[in-house]
């Protein structure tokens, strides 16, 4: 079966089907995305400032605010004056 | 001092290494860890392979710094590299104060393959005191 | 000065185009000096794209080209491949890293990218200019290897070289081979004794018509570099007739026997450790190899008493040297074991403490029950680390075998003998990866381990007829335990040869353990500085068997692939000697890791000249020259120069 | 300072087959020990003893006895040692080192002589039976007045002279200042813990099952004791103590029937090695419960009369128990173990 | 790389593209052997191309296996497989191996795509990503990792939602969900094994909590943390990405111990514990770091030095096995363990804990060789049928053992275990050459 160029997809997608699961998944983990950017949204926030906003556990919030930085979407600011946990902050250019 | 560049951001030239600081600086890039534009990187060998001749070359034409992306330990020639790099900084900087050039307009740090957030971060900190530096002259 | 030169600007897709106005750096480019050709190109490295920059350069007869793309880590040999398709030198061939050092380091100012991207492409085009057309050099190379030393590592590795082709001259400064190994009786892990090992490597040896063996052999000189080293052997005789052969000749035999019966020399028996002596003509064991013995020259009064019994000695042969030609230069020579000092755990003052070596031998001279000075053995006290990790002495380092060596003897031991008892008063014990089933054997067969810190060593006391040792235990809580024992075995490190000379006849460098140093230990484990000579084995570092046959084969495969051909191929970017300016003061030979810059004469004054075989282009000698005589090819003054004077216009 | 002794450890491998000389003292045991605390680690301090022969040490040391097999350290020993059953081992052998009169040690190290021994016992109790011509009442009188003699005899001759030596050794030589009021105030430990046993609930495994059993069989034994010596259970007509009694032996009978059960499945890592001791202990113990359920109910069915068997299999049962395993046996690990909490607690609070 | 002119038989097949694998082709290519590697990763370099500075010199990993995947991607006598598999191997004759191999898609065409990441920023779904060890993310479709050879993308078709947005935005048209597995058969005269090894999984011991308590990590893990491209921009704890101050090692984790089914020693935990704790102090400066061990096995060149040079800087070193964690409501932990030397038990609350787990075999190599099956040892690591003077000689002629295949060993180790194999390899094939010609 020859697949149209650029459309390749088509071809896959009469192949496979997508696993319910993974779509959860994938919403799952867009909700926490938008929540935790919506909450950098009003000011650098550490983890655990983020983690009590958003109402979700700190390990959560680490796992996903580093998977968001190493997206390039934000970015670490300074320290807390403990020494302790780092202020994320939105980056403005990608 | 000659022929500084007044306007603009200050312009600095980095002796980089083929196998070891340069592909740094490239990773820099590919993980968008950005720096300044107006550095400049020209590749060599070895770090301990860099002319005093150059480096006053540059200082004449108008960089306003230098920055020596050094091997360090990792130096594929051997161990001697530091020790010899770290010469030719003293020896450079002994020639910059006779001609009346700030000896902190050359910099030598060692970079490692992968160390692309430190190179920016020297570079970024460098660009920060010579604009200092050029404000108030 | 090229004139005629095309420069191509890479969009990337839009990995460039999307922060670098390539149109703008084009057109800009297009207006400097020399340019024939300036383009841009969606995918430089894409086929088509290839084959129109061969197409420009053949039409245009272009003699120098640059193309502003991604960085050469990823396409430098591509485009040096291009260059020479079109039939341009590879080096007319500089490459601008406009995409990781420029579009995406900048993606946050565009303007300030396309005002990098042309200065960077106006340094290229700079050093393409002044660059010049290099060709690969080569050299021809002997395929012969000269290996020192007989022991396991040299005759492997010799084994190895001849079976992949080379000719090899294997060396033995003694009269006999296999070294430490045939001292050895079980060797960990297989069991298999050192003299299996040892006669197995022999008779390899022998069967091979590329190795050359040479016993009571040694180098006195060497010269020239890689690929062709001249060294001088200096061969001492055995004082036996070449001729007489030993085997099926059980007259001759016999004879020799006598000749070793009657001579009036004795002397301490290195082979045993001094737990036996010797005559001046000996042969260590039944089974050692080559099977003649040997006159001990050294020792010998020539008195002449063996010729008379035995015809095939000849005490008149003398010294004899010959120089070989050989492509490269393997070291092998081993190490020594440490020798307690006076006093040190009660050696040599107290009549029952031996050293694992002496231990060793001493149980191969025990066949049914283990006796030494005269008392039945029961309760064996082994105390480790001696020689190795000290705090005081000069050996800072763990010699990696002892733990596993003395573990696996004390089982040999316990299973050799009845009703004996091990206590192993250790440091930590070490038997890495498998080995730790030893380990783990002798406890369960009831070794009994006792440790202590380096900061307090167990103490070996005389009380009366017995020998006891004190330690305190860290494994009982830093409890004083006394230990009773019939022998108290010292587990004896390595040590580098006490004879090293060789190592300065070929300036190979040693570390701060004084073995032998390697250049890297991951990049370059069995590599010296100097270009062509290997070590392997325990003369690099101590090293089991396994680890000095890996080693060994290591530095023979690196030899193999050097020398194959028959030629060496030389970098082209070598260090360049101004001889007219030099005016020799040895600074560049000190800076020269690599013992690349020799004395020359010229034009009536001594200058430097790089060894080309040697030169590596590191550029290390460049700062150094206080005359500014050294130049470094593709990265001269004028190129460099020209670069930083495009990069700040 | 101590001499190493090599034979110590040979001799000590008699009273159970494992190896721990396969240890290399990383010290997880006594990491895993949920019992073990700072003032007081265990097992790997017994082990290192066990090795290098420090008998004295390990004679003077209440240690043992502080371990209740929760098994965790034996599961999790990386060399597969058994610290948890070598613990068991120093115990059989501490009871040896207690008794005066040595019997415990050749019990414990000779199965035949174990053998041997229950053997004189049944005989001795038939040629008792045969004197007085297997006369039901006469029997059951004599009976009756065996096991509260014997009971009393076997605690005061033997028994308490091992528990005072035990004291010696552990209090008295380790040279622990003890003052006399403390003695007093720890006696509730020694109750509680003697009846209880509740510090095996600190083992980290969930085995709330077990010392639940374990509790049941201690107040199940004192009570059918009880109940057949001073309430005189083969001889009485109170319901009340009838039918307790009945009960009581049913309870060991089940549990002790469990115990053995899980002995032979060898799932649990407690169970994994059975010395002859365990053995004797579990059957003796289901042995007497059955035998005296059996000898009751014939007696109710009015048959013991012309089974007078029955009853003689039963006392040999339990002069057996009275005179073996009770003063030499494990059973002494009852009491020894409650006098053990009883000195640390003593120690402790000095 | 696909190879160019569609060979189908080579001198060398060497099966694994870590530093074993490449250290013995680029020795066999240079004494003029066809060679092939087959990798079944996305990318070569193996394990050691994730570390970060490697002990005893401290060199940074990276840029010691860079340049080496560099030379062996260019070199013209090397073909390498990526992200395919050994199949099967039968041993015809001497000399004459007959192998399938089975490339499986990635769904992106290697030879076209720039590595510019574009697909990467548009994809929707987010993975675990396995080569930061799961402490953050990548996309379904993405490119392995930073320093990765070949640097080109892939897509995880297991993760992937088929949004076909990737294809959309790729500028080079280099995505093509038609690929399927092939299955390519080649002949070869020799084989060279070097599978390396597997990780000790260390949920196995239920009583460290790995898994369970964030703040308890592997000392991969933290590898990745110390390297400069790591997934946190700092040595963190997973928990709740707080700066740790006290960080506890646990040695033999997994290692020299039978209830694990492993009673060897891992030869490298030790060393690289030590170095992380010298790494740590350097990142951390006011960190302590503790390391619970047995015994140090600091034995090779330089070793025992670090280890001193480690103890004078500040690392505290305990004898003691830790028997088990615990967690705190702030997500510190207690570790328990016996402080051997004062023969007590003893608590002490760190706030992270890596647990330096053990090298274990690649249980791969056993089915490759269905006909003539290959030999094992006893901890699965294929036997070295002689090894004091043949160390990369295995049960079948004419194949031969590289690196961590046969058992547990350090950088340097393998590295000499690969030229050994290569030089094994060079006289097995030249000897049956001489021996058919005669």
């Amino acid at each position: 079966m020859k697949a149209e160029k650029g459309k390749t997809i088509n071809y896959m997608k009469e192949k496979r089907t997508v696993p319910e699961a993974l779509k959860e998944k994938r919403k799952e983990d867009a909700k926490i995305k938008k929540a935790i950017l919506k909450s950098l949204e009003s000011g650098e926030k550490t983890i655990p400032q983020i983690s009590e906003e958003i109402n979700l556990p700190t390990e959560i919030v680490t796992y996903h605010i580093y998977s968001l930085r190493k997206f390039y979407e934000v970015e670490t600011g300074e320290i807390d004056d403990m020494d302790e946990y780092f202020f994320f902050k939105l980056k403005k250019n990608k | 001092m000659n022929n500084q560049n007044l306007n603009g951001a200050p312009k600095i030239l980095v002796f980089s290494t083929e196998k070891i600081s340069d592909p740094a600086i490239d990773l820099a890039g590919l993980l968008k860890v950005h720096y300044p534009s107006t550095v400049y990187t020209i590749n060599v060998p070895c770090s301990s392979a860099v002319k005093t001749k150059w480096i006053l070359h540059a200082f004449e034409k108008g960089f306003d710094g230098v920055f020596i992306a050094a091997d360090g330990t990792d130096c594929p020639y051997g161990e001697s590299c530091s020790k010899l790099t770290g010469e030719i900084v003293s020896v450079t900087h002994e020639r910059m104060k006779e001609q009346n050039i700030d000896p902190a307009r050359l910099k030598m740090a060692a970079i490692c393959s992968v160390c692309a957030e430190a190179f920016a971060k020297h570079v970024k900190s460098f660009t920060e005191y010579l604009s200092k530096e050029k404000n108030t002259n | 000065m090229k004139k005629k030169i095309g420069v191509y600007i890479c969009h990337c897709g839009n990995n460039i185009s999307d922060y670098v106005d390539v149109e703008k750096v084009k057109d800009i480019i297009a207006a400097e000096d020399g340019v024939a050709i300036a383009k841009t190109t969606m995918f430089a490295c894409a086929d088509s794209a290839q084959n129109e920059i061969i197409q420009d350069i053949q039409d245009n007869n272009l003699d120098g080209l640059v193309i502003a793309s991604c960085s050469p880590k990823l396409h430098l040999f591509t485009f040096r491949n291009v260059a020479e398709r079109a039939g341009l030198n590879p080096y007319n061939y500089v490459q601008a890293n406009i995409r990781e050092q420029t579009s995406w380091a900048h993606s946050d100012n565009p303007k300030g990218a396309t005002e990098k991207a042309i200065q960077l492409v106006k340094a290229a085009l700079a050093k393409v200019k002044h660059s010049e057309a290099l060709a690969l050099q080569k050299i021809p190379a002997v395929n012969t290897v000269l290996v020192i030393g007989a022991g396991v590592a040299g005759m492997r590795s010799a084994i190895e070289l001849a079976d992949m082709g080379s000719k090899v001259h294997l060396i033995e400064r003694t009269h006999f081979v296999g070294g430490r190994t045939s001292q050895w009786s079980k060797l960990f892990t297989t069991s298999e004794t050192g003299e299996e090992i040892v006669s197995r490597l022999y008779y390899s040896v022998l069967e091979h018509d590329n190795i050359t063996l040479y016993m009571g052999t040694e180098v006195v000189s060497n010269s020239g570099s890689v690929g062709n080293f001249e060294v001088e052997l200096k061969k001492t005789p055995r004082y036996i007739d070449p001729d007489c052969k030993i085997e099926d000749d059980t007259e001759f035999e016999n004879k020799l026997q006598k000749a070793i019966d009657i001579c009036p020399v004795e002397v301490i028996d290195e082979f045993n450790f001094g737990l036996t002596k010797r005559k001046a003509i000996y042969k260590n064991f039944k089974s050692e190899f080559p099977e003649c013995p040997a006159i001990d020259a050294a020792n010998c009064t020539k008195c002449g008493d063996c010729e008379k019994v035995c015809d095939g000695i000849k005490l008149d042969q003398k010294e004899e040297y010959t120089t070989i030609k050989v492509g490269a230069i393997q070291l092998c020579t081993g190490f020594d074991p440490y020798e307690p000092k006076d006093g040190e755990f009660g050696y040599n003052e107290i009549d029952n403490v031996i050293t694992l070596q002496q231990f060793k031998r001493l149980i191969e001279l025990c066949p049914d029950k283990l006796i030494h000075k005269d008392k039945e053995i029961r309760n064996i006290a082994y105390i480790y680390c001696v020689g190795s990790r000290q705090v005081d002495g000069d050996n800072k380092y763990c010699s990696r075998y002892c733990c596993t060596s003395a573990i696996f003897t004390a089982i040999h031991v316990k299973d050799k003998y009845k009703n004996i008892n091990n206590f192993h008063l250790n440091r930590g014990i070490r038997t890495y990866g498998k080995q730790e089933i030893l380990y783990h054997q002798s406890s369960s067969q009831g070794d009994i381990y006792l440790q202590s810190f380096a900061d307090s060593p167990p103490v070996v006391g005389k009380n009366g007829n017995t020998t006891s040792i004190i330690i305190n235990d860290i494994l009982t809580a830093d409890k004083e335990i006394e230990v009773e024992a019939d022998l108290v075995v010292l587990v004896t490190g390595m040590i580098p040869r006490k004879d090293n000379s060789i190592g300065n006849i070929l300036k190979v460098p040693y570390g701060r353990d004084n073995f032998f140093n390697e250049i890297h230990p991951k990049l370059k484990p069995v590599e010296t500085v100097i270009d062509g000579v290997f070590i392997s084995g325990a003369c690099q570092a101590p090293l089991n068997i396994t680890e000095t046959s890996k080693s060994t084969l290591s530095a023979a495969s690196k030899a193999n692939s050097l020398l194959k051909s028959g030629e060496i191929e030389l970098e082209p970017t070598i260090a360049q000697v101004k001889s007219d300016i030099c005016n020799w003061c040895d600074k560049c030979t000190l800076a020269c890791p690599y013992d690349a810059i020799s004395k020359i004469e010229h034009k009536g004054k001594q200058v430097a000249a790089i060894i080309e075989a040697k030169c590596k282009g590191c550029g290390m000698c460049l700062p150094v020259c206080p005359e500014n005589a050294i130049d470094l090819i593709g990265f001269s003054d004028v190129e460099i120069e020209t670069m930083i004077e495009a990069l700040i216009e | 300072m101590s001499k190493v002794n090599t034979n110590f450890s040979t001799d000590l491998k008699k009273y159970g087959s494992i190896n721990f000389n396969e240890c290399y003292n990383c010290g997880n045991c006594t990491a895993v020990c949920s019992l073990s605390t700072e003032e007081s680690s265990f097992p790997r301090e017994m082990v290192r003893y066990s090795i290098l022969g420090l008998d004295k040490d390990i004679k003077s040391s209440l240690k043992p006895w502080l371990c209740y097999y929760c098994g965790e350290c034996s599961e999790t020993c990386p060399r597969v040692a058994n610290p948890g059953e070598l613990m068991m081992i120093l115990r059989r052998w501490l009871i040896t080192k207690y008794d005066w009169t040595g019997l415990s040690g050749v019990l414990f190290k000779s199965l035949t002589a174990s053998i041997v021994a229950f053997a004189l016992v049944a005989i001795l109790v038939i040629i008792v039976g045969f004197f007085k011509q297997f006369n039901t009442e006469a029997l059951l009188h004599l009976g009756h007045y065996f096991e509260m003699i014997s009971i009393a005899s076997v605690f005061l001759i033997i028994l308490l002279p091992n528990i005072i030596r035990m004291w010696w050794f552990t209090i008295i030589k380790t040279k622990a200042k003890v003052n006399f009021l403390s003695y007093l105030k720890a006696i509730w430990d020694l109750i509680v813990h003697m009846f209880t046993q509740k510090r095996s609930l600190e083992c980290e495994e969930e085995n709330t099952f077990r010392w639940l059993e374990h509790f049941l069989i201690v107040i199940g034994y004192l009570l059918l004791l009880f109940i057949t010596v001073f309430l005189d259970w083969f001889a009485t007509e109170s319901k009340i103590v009838l039918w307790s009694g009945y009960i009581v032996s049913a309870l060991v009978f089940i549990i002790t029937f469990d115990f053995v059960l899980d002995r032979i499945k060898k799932n649990k890592e407690i169970n994994k090695f059975s010395h002859p001791s365990d053995w004797f202990f579990v059957i003796w113990l289901f042995l007497m419960a059955f035998s005296a359920f059996v000898v009751r109910v014939f007696i109710d069915a009015h048959l013991i009369d012309n089974n007078i068997w029955v009853y003689m299999v039963h006392i040999i049962i339990l002069a057996q128990w009275a005179m073996l395993i009770v003063p030499f046996g494990k059973w002494t690990h009852f009491l020894y173990r409650s006098f053990a909490m009883y000195f640390d607690k003593l120690k402790m609070s000095q | 790389m696909v190879d160019k002119n569609n060979q189908t038989s080579y001198d060398v097949l060497v099966i694994g593209g870590g530093i074993a694998g490449e250290e013995s082709a680029l020795n066999l290519a240079y004494s003029g052997f066809k060679v092939l590697i087959v990798e079944k990763d996305l990318s070569v370099g193996g394990k050691m191309i994730h570390l970060s500075k490697v002990f005893p010199t401290l060199d940074c990993s990276a840029c010691i296996t860079t340049p080496k995947v560099s030379e062996t991607a260019r070199h013209p006598n090397i073909t390498i497989y990526t992200y395919s598999e050994v199949k099967n191997i039968t041993k015809l004759s001497e000399q004459n191996f007959s192998v399938t191999l089975v490339k499986k898609p990635t769904y992106v065409i290697e030879s076209a795509c720039t590595g510019c990441q574009e697909c990467e920023e548009k994809c929707p779904i987010i993975v675990n990503d396995q080569y930061q060890w799961d402490l953050v993310a990548r996309k379904a479709v993405y490119i392995p990792f930073s320093i990765a050879s070949p640097r080109v993308a892939a897509i995880d078709i297991e993760n992937c939602i088929l949004c076909g947005l990737c294809e959309k935005v790729c500028p080079a048209d280099a995505i093509d969900f038609t690929q399927e597995i092939e299955e390519i058969p080649i002949n070869v005269k020799s084989v060279i094994i070097a599978t390396g090894f597997n990780l000790f999984d260390p949920t196995v011991i239920d009583r460290y909590g790995f898994g369970k308590y964030k703040n308890v990590v592997t000392s991969m893990q933290m590898e990745r943390q110390l390297v400069p491209t790591r997934p946190y921009n700092s040595v963190l704890r997973p928990k709740d990405g707080k700066m740790p101050d006290n960080i506890a090692y646990v040695l033999c984790t997994g290692s020299r111990d039978e209830t694990v089914g492993n009673p060897i020693c891992s030869q490298v935990c030790c060393m690289y514990s030590v170095k992380q704790a010298q790494l740590i102090m350097g990142a951390l400066p006011m960190a302590d770091v503790t390391i619970y061990y047995l015994h140090i096995r600091a034995f090779g060149k330089g070793f025992e030095e670090f280890y001193q040079q480690s103890l004078s800087m500040g690392v505290e070193a305990i004898k003691g096995k830790v028997g088990k964690i615990t967690e705190k409501e702030n997500g510190n932990l207690i570790v328990r363990y016996e402080d051997i030397r004062e023969g007590k038990v003893k608590e002490a609350e760190h706030d992270l804990v890596v647990l330096s787990v053990g090298i274990l075999s690649n249980p791969d190599v056993k089915a490759m060789f269905n006909g003539n099956s290959i030999e094992l040892d006893d901890y699965n690591f294929v036997k070295q049928v002689d090894e004091l003077i043949n160390p990369a000689k295995t049960s079948i002629d004419g194949v031969f053992v590289a690196g961590t295949a046969s058992g547990p060993m350090d950088i340097p180790d393998s590295i000499l275990s690969a030229g050994a194999a290569s030089s094994e390899t060079a006289s097995y094939i030249r000897k049956h050459q001489v021996e058919s010609s005669k």
